[in-house]
């Protein structure tokens, strides 16, 4: 089966961003978009540890220890960026003023319950960092992830069996088999990776998969 | 590429409706966007709910606003001033609601909408008639009131400089509720005397980012600066 | 009877700020006291509508329209002054940093509380400004009055009849005839001015007054 | 002469007792105050409760303080990193109370204690393991958990130019929370690269107005700009 790699998915998310978001990218998996995004528009990356208008990372001998993203990696500020305190810069989310972060995810349910924080693992030190205020807080929340875990199970899910880290907040689960909408209408197929059927995706996810009415839908 | 920018008060102010509540900065005359009140004046929106400091000074800004009949409800901590004569004719008329709010629960109820919280407890006011009928609650030994946040469709501000991507700093004491509206509002739309180009402002002085800001309309109507 | 003008009530409040007070002047009468403030001493003077470290009315033609304070007079900005908003600037209260605001009364009860907003008249436009604020914020509150109104009745009072600004919040209060001491203890004369005696204020307010056991109690 | 200025940080932290609540500025490493801790550390108070985004990395700073067992208990987000060992080996071994609150809570927490509430009602965490136990409410059509604010005896921060006053101005990203502990603390006590003459900031720029702060100590440990 063809499968998009992590570049390639993070491509096709970086497709439905349009010019003028205001977009989060979460850390590990998600930060790879920014790659991705065209040079030719203009997207305002956002970074919770306080500030707008993020750059890429600085050449190599530039890096500034007081300039980080939120995955702690040194970064840029381009022109019309700006800094400012934690509880402006999550007001800028609680308030949707965020268009879109994108997130990874341990499971997704159907109808857009996120669970990305904690596999429950009795003996794991819980750590939660942002999570939760982003899942509840951007107008749309893309989810970025294999469809599959390294068993074969599922991750895209009839119900989160890991602890929830924000309920009926994600829109579109980005994949390496396919894109999902996922809310109120349960989830559904946006569009399959060459070679890869509805019915294939079906039986991986166990899902009563139908196609999007339109590819559109949901979009950002 | 981004462009918050418009030419004209009256294209920024166009899709204001009927019904609107409407944030106007300013605290006094000072920050007060009087070519955004005056192009809301011309557009000719009714029934609006106000939310400022005060309910208007003399004959412009909110004051004719008020005088042209435009305003259903205000919500302010400060109405009854020297002068504040069409407000007060409109208020004993019964032509005008009146929701008093104390001057630091109305900075926080607007902070609340622009920190999306759902209501928050706070001091001011318990055991006075401004408490009366509402909720309260003992935390700590101390009495609070649940206030609930002061959300808006517009915020009318006015600022000192901004830029193509809506970032504004402010002059001296005419900042005063504008950061805060801008982060409660729907549509922002921000008064500067002059738009600086990208980068013009200092990253580490940007009051306002501009992701608070919809609109940017320079006038040119910059008080001392001008000069 | 010997009576201090309004000039006076201020000099006298002036003396009870120290150095290094954070103090808010409220409109109005209180707004004198910045002229007896001593000019060898730091005191910070702060207004509700965002700033700290204000100084003196400008020289004339020197005023701007954007630097006033919150009786909406000119006023300037000491080296060391900032400017912040609105919720900033009540948060300093709120959380306690006002050391003394001063405001004027038109009723204080011998427990504390102050009815400064409103007279009540049926007909009256209601404003309540920052004064709520103001008397359950800063850590001492300190009214400047004149001890009766024209008709002769006192104004410092077992209960206030006047509807509330705050409930057990003044400190002390600064009038014509003496200064008093407020508070869970009751209402206790800490001087009076020359030649009136603790017995004429007895009469005049009707109150059970007693010395303060100190004239440094309760001081800022 | 106010003159919030001291030459050390051993005075700086002199009173800090056991048992404190002690927040700590910083996002990982930017703008935590590395001199203010080490300090602190020498100084020697126990059963510390700390309050940050993380639980320290490396062997420095706040992981230094928790490899020495100087800390009973810590409220954060974001405790298991890379290099985050000595937490995780005092919190495996039961040494270690975690209290674990969502990052935009933290902050909210935090402002609320600075903005004088009694608490909040905040989205984050609804229908969660976080919000387990706590006191929720429908408003407007949206859940809402009822968190309380966050208070501490003293706030270490990190600023990156102060005067005697008390004002400061960050540097960049690592401003994070340090403006909202300053508001929180009793007593806030700021580790800037350089103190400058009265005036020397820019008004309009001040970040933490010095009514917020009551010490603060130059230890001339910029880093880009000390090169």
């Amino acid at each position: 089966m063809n499968r998009l790699g992590r570049d390639a998915i993070a491509a096709r998310v970086a497709r439905d961003i349009p010019e003028g978001a205001y977009v989060n990218l979460g850390i590990g998996l998600p930060t790879r978009v920014a790659d991705f995004l065209p040079a030719d528009k203009e997207i305002v990356l956002h970074s919770e540890n306080g500030l707008l208008g993020m750059g890429p990372a600085p050449a190599p001998g530039e890096e500034d220890p007081d300039l980080i993203n939120a995955g702690k990696q040194p970064v840029t500020l381009l022109a019309g960026g700006c800094y400012f305190h934690h509880a402006d810069s999550f007001a800028m989310m609680r308030s949707g003023r965020l268009d879109v972060c994108v997130l990874g995810a341990f499971q997704v349910s159907a109808h857009g319950d996120l669970a990305n924080w904690s596999t429950g693992a009795p003996d794991a030190i819980p750590a939660v960092g942002g999570a939760m205020d982003l899942a509840i807080g951007a107008r749309q929340v893309f989810v970025m992830m294999e469809l599959l875990t390294r068993d074969g199970a599922s991750k895209l899910v009839a119900e989160c069996s890991y602890p929830l880290t924000g309920l009926r907040c994600v829109s579109r689960v980005y994949t390496d088999l396919g894109v999902f909408a996922v809310g109120a209408q349960g989830a559904r197929v946006i569009e399959t990776v060459d070679g890869v059927s509805l019915d294939a995706l079906r039986r991986l996810t166990g899902l009563p998969l139908d196609w999007a009415a339109t590819n559109g839908e949901n979009a950002a | 590429m981004i462009d918050k920018t418009l030419t004209s008060c009256e294209a920024a102010v166009a899709d204001v409706h009927d019904g609107a509540t409407v944030m106007i900065g300013g605290f006094g005359t000072a920050g007060m966007p009087y070519a955004l009140i005056d192009a809301l004046l011309a557009q000719g929106a009714r029934e609006l709910t106000i939310v400022n400091n005060n309910a208007g000074n003399g004959d412009t800004g909110l004051a004719a606003l008020i005088r042209h009949r435009r305003v259903r409800r205000i919500v302010c901590s400060f109405p009854r001033q020297a002068d504040s004569q069409h407000f007060d004719a409109a208020y004993r008329a019964g032509e005008i609601e009146l929701e008093l709010v104390p001057q630091g629960n109305l900075a926080a109820r607007i902070h609340a909408a622009g920190n999306g919280l759902g209501a928050i407890y706070t001091p001011t006011g318990y055991g006075t008639r401004i408490a009366e009928g509402k909720e309260t609650r003992e935390i700590d030994g101390r009495h609070y009131v649940l206030e609930y946040p002061l959300h808006a469709d517009f915020a009318l501000i006015r600022a000192h400089r901004g830029d193509r991507w809506g970032n504004l700093v402010y002059r001296k004491t005419a900042r005063n509720f504008g950061p805060l509206m801008a982060m409660a509002a729907k549509c922002t739309i921000a008064e500067v005397d002059a738009v600086v180009p990208l980068g013009g402002l200092d990253p580490e002085a940007v009051v306002t980012p501009g992701i608070f800001v919809q609109r940017v309309v320079a006038t040119g109507l910059g008080r001392q600066e001008a000069a």
